[in-house]
């Protein structure tokens, strides 16, 4: 009489656990639907989020990849010296490319870039005060200030220039935001598994009794455990699925009605495919995941009866 | 087979349930336990299937003492004794057919086995037209024999009630008596706390009165003994 | 007082636990409802404070038809009557104090009467020195008794108790029979439904038997009739 | 007896509706713990985002406010003609402030916003190819657009320039943000009243028997929701009290380790006082409406017994 329980489950108690799972879902009709409301609204959050932020991150990817480094060179500075300071320059490892400008190519950007004041300026074309210049870009923007500080060290160089002003700022800007991004998804996702987990916690709390019952007719915690494991898996798998439907559905309109209208260079979304169905996965994953945690969790504090 | 000794329970409020119990039950015996209010039975049982751990003493089933059974083995202790609670614990979600399919199915029987046996068990209290209803939509005693019937469904070596009469009219009572003398004829001991004069005192069995948390009265073929 | 006119009460589920009731109890009467297990006495009792509606016919307590009465006026029949339920139905999170005070609280009698009002009943069911603890903390008669207590004590004008002596020892229960013929001699209307031969046989009272929903026997200083 | 109940209360039984309400709070520990955990943990997140986008929202409206509109004056145009567009340009309701800035300020302006192409171009100073101009701030930086049009069509306006192309961008982009972030908190803060209150129905969900009881007991629906309400209300408070404490710890700790580094121009906080309080006092009031809220809204349902 005293021998341990096997741990070996056959295959018919797994059917029973499987079909005792699903039918504790209708049984607790109004926990099960307010679990999974809690479910569906915690990942509508997390899913609006993901697609918001990794969209911003793209963008922020995409701006700060158009800032180059800008090397002016010394008007004194022979062809020789040019040829040198490339050589000396594409030795960087950070570099990505590196690109020729010449005195004339140098106005007409400048001109181009100031709008009204330039056209007022094309009078001074043939005094042209300015010097040629190597455009460079690294492969990660982020050391950009690094590259330049070291490019400006280098013979025949008179000026070193990254972005104006405004896009420095931008830079730095976007920096912060990337962090305050991924650590509100974070903070997002874990509050979401909290709040999950804590919400199944409090309805199989309020089956603790049904739970003792159980314990006291014979059956094993693993017995108890697994309808609880497949519920809480149905529970988030169908929290997911109204979030998922909305991400899917409002991504698809935003994309289209964005794809057409650039209105600003860098605001363009994400292309739809894939990023949605890798978006939808992370939703099931984790609903799932915590449907399964949360409900596996709160049964073991009941199973010490 | 149960044997007790020197069991003491305090429960946590203070309370001293039991204290002194010396008792000795054999395999296949049948044994009354009688006395007034809050006098311990229930908790003289409930430390049989370790519901509660004694505070002192040894409480051993076959030899082996129950308060030092592992985590893992209490579910095979349990299996092995039938209990009708005074308080009947059915699970509320499932429906008569399913609170005494689930002592077979915690014991992983073929589902085959399992419908015959709770038909026939519920047979057997009188309730198979009621197998599909939840316990909620049954009377006091219906749900009493239906505590019944799952406690009796896996044939176990050992039955333990606690007042399995309280809500069951005289005829009833009767019908359920002879249902536990059968289980008992099996080798099954029995072990039944009541506060049934007339049963008692017309089927004669071991009578083990406790009064106050202590055994007052250890007979064989003893009466109720206590005057209405 | 308390009036059916060929009352059926069908459940959700579809089973008739009552039709074709036609009763009348008088103000101060002591009315014993005895038939056998799932006969319908819990349904006939629950129609009276309005558990349950009655599906056809009429419900009558002071000539007001219970089944019509507001949502707003139902707490004020309930208040004149006092309830044993035959599971009790304790609030597991109150002390016994306050499970009896609860009855008190909610007509909005003063502090100081509440105090000595529940002191008083719990007192005369023998639990003044169980106030503080929790119903799980009770032996099942003990708990019935609470549930006795919390009945009597705001002095109702009718008293029902569902099985209220189904898990006391003799003795207790004669105690609780005295208390009910005290309360009944104060005039108020005493309904009980019972399993109890004894006592049916023994305190003889007016007997209204119940079988498959309908009422078979209304005899006053009946006996329980059913043989053991 | 089929009297009805009045419904004017003794001050004895506020008390005891009271008395009832913080006791349920510690009676029904665990499951009290698990819906004031679910209210601590999203108004920790509310509070949060009301932090970050109350100030990035300020801080975008700074940079707004930095966008002033150039309206370049005809060389043609004499002192008369300029007065009179003055006059004109202020008659404008969406102008706040107006300034004249002559061909050598412009210039000046120029080149030091050029850096090392400005000093290259010192040696055209003689040349001086500028307009003056006049430097317009609009009241709402929303109007810029607007305005600039207006101003465009008036004589003696050679052009109009708006920020450069940068600002332009970062403009539009902080405007979507900013919509993004008010949607955000208010999705947030909803999704918060949704998750506490379906919390408390769960508890009291879990505790619809006792309801029905007390119904049978001859407690009128109004007795029973009072310490309900009560019971809310405390656990709303209660559930408010860490995340408070940590919005001005936080913001606290943040602001004054911020303070002196303004290494980026616009990236400055809000300031500490009152701006804490504030944001406390919110988190305060949603914790306690949604918890009295979510609770009677709950105990509704079970009345009906
Ligand atoms: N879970 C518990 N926690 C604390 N005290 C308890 C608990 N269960 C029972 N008691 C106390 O222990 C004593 C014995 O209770 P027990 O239930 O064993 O009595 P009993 O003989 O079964 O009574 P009854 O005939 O009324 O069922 C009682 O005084 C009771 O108050
Ligand atoms: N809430 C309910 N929903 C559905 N059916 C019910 C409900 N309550 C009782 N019944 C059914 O109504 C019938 C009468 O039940 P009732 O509780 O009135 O019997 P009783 O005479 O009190 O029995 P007992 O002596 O066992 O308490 C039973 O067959 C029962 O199954
Ligand atoms: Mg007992
Ligand atoms: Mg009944």
């Amino acid at each position: 009489m005293n021998r341990e329980v096997t741990t070996v489950m056959k295959a018919r108690t797994l059917k029973r656990h499987l079909r005792e799972g699903s039918k504790n879902i209708l049984r607790n009709g109004w926990m099960t639907f307010a679990s999974v409301a809690s479910v569906t609204t915690t990942l509508i959050l997390v899913g609006v989020f993901l697609v918001i932020m990794l969209n911003l991150n793209e963008m922020s990817e995409k701006v700060e990849e158009d800032v180059q480094i800008r090397a002016f060179i010394d008007i004194a500075a022979n062809q020789e010296d040019i040829d040198a300071l490339e050589k000396e320059i594409t030795k960087l490892s950070e570099i990505s490319t590196i690109e020729y400008s010449s005195k004339e190519e140098e106005l007409e950007n400048l001109m181009s870039s100031l709008g009204a004041d330039g056209e007022a300026m094309a009078m001074v074309n043939q005094d042209n005060p300015l010097n040629a210049a190597f455009i460079i870009k690294t492969a990660d923007p982020m050391d950009t200030f690094d590259v330049a500080k070291k490019i400006k060290s280098f013979d025949h160089v008179s000026s070193v220039e990254y972005g104006n002003n405004v896009i420095q700022k931008l830079f730095t800007f976007n920096e912060y935001a990337r962090y305050i991004g991924i650590g509100l998804i974070a903070a997002l996702v874990l509050t979401a598994a909290f709040l999950i987990s804590n919400t199944i916690k409090i309805t199989i709390m309020a089956r603790s009794e049904e739970i003792g019952i159980m314990k006291l007719v014979g059956a094993t915690n693993g017995f108890i455990r697994w309808p609880f494991f497949i519920e809480g898996l149905l529970m988030g798998i169908l929290g997911s699925i109204v979030p998922i439907i909305l991400v899917i559905g409002g991504y698809y309109y935003l994309y289209e009605n964005m794809k057409d209208r650039t209105f600003v260079p860098f605001f363009e979304l994400i292309p739809f495919s894939p990023f949605v169905w890798q978006v939808s996965l992370i939703l099931l994953g984790i609903g799932a995941f915590i449907g399964v945690w949360g409900s596996v969790m709160s049964v073991r504090k009941f199973l010490k009866v | 087979m149960i044997e007790m000794k020197d069991v003491q329970k305090t429960y946590h409020n203070g309370v001293t349930a039991l204290q002194g119990i010396d008792i000795k039950v054999e395999q296949g015996e049948f044994v009354y336990v009688v006395g007034p209010s809050g006098a311990g039975k229930s908790t003289f049982i409930r430390l049989m299937y370790r519901e509660v751990k004694p505070t002192n003493g040894e409480v051993l089933i076959n030899n082996h003492n129950v308060a030092k059974l592992k985590e893992k083995e209490i579910p095979m202790l349990r299996r092995g004794i039938g209990v009708v609670y005074q308080d009947f614990k059915l699970l509320p979600a499932l429906t008569v057919y399913e609170n005494v399919s689930f002592a077979l199915e915690v014991i992983e029987d073929s589902p085959k086995k399992i419908r015959r046996k709770v038909m026939d068990v519920l047979d057997l209290v009188n309730l198979k037209n009621k197998a599909r209803f939840k316990p909620a939509e049954l009377s006091g005693g219906e749900q009493q024999r239906v505590a019944i019937a799952r406690a009796i469904v896996n044939s176990p070596k050992v039955m333990i009630a606690d007042e399995p009469t309280g809500n069951l009219d005289p005829d009833t009572s009767w019908e359920i008596m002879k249902i536990f003398e059968e289980v008992n004829a099996r080798g099954t001991t029995v072990i039944m706390a009541t506060h049934s004069k007339d049963i008692v005192d017309t089927l004669k069995k071991r009578v083990i009165a406790i009064e106050h948390g202590r055994v007052v009265r250890d007979e064989q073929r003893g009466d109720y003994g206590y005057e209405s």
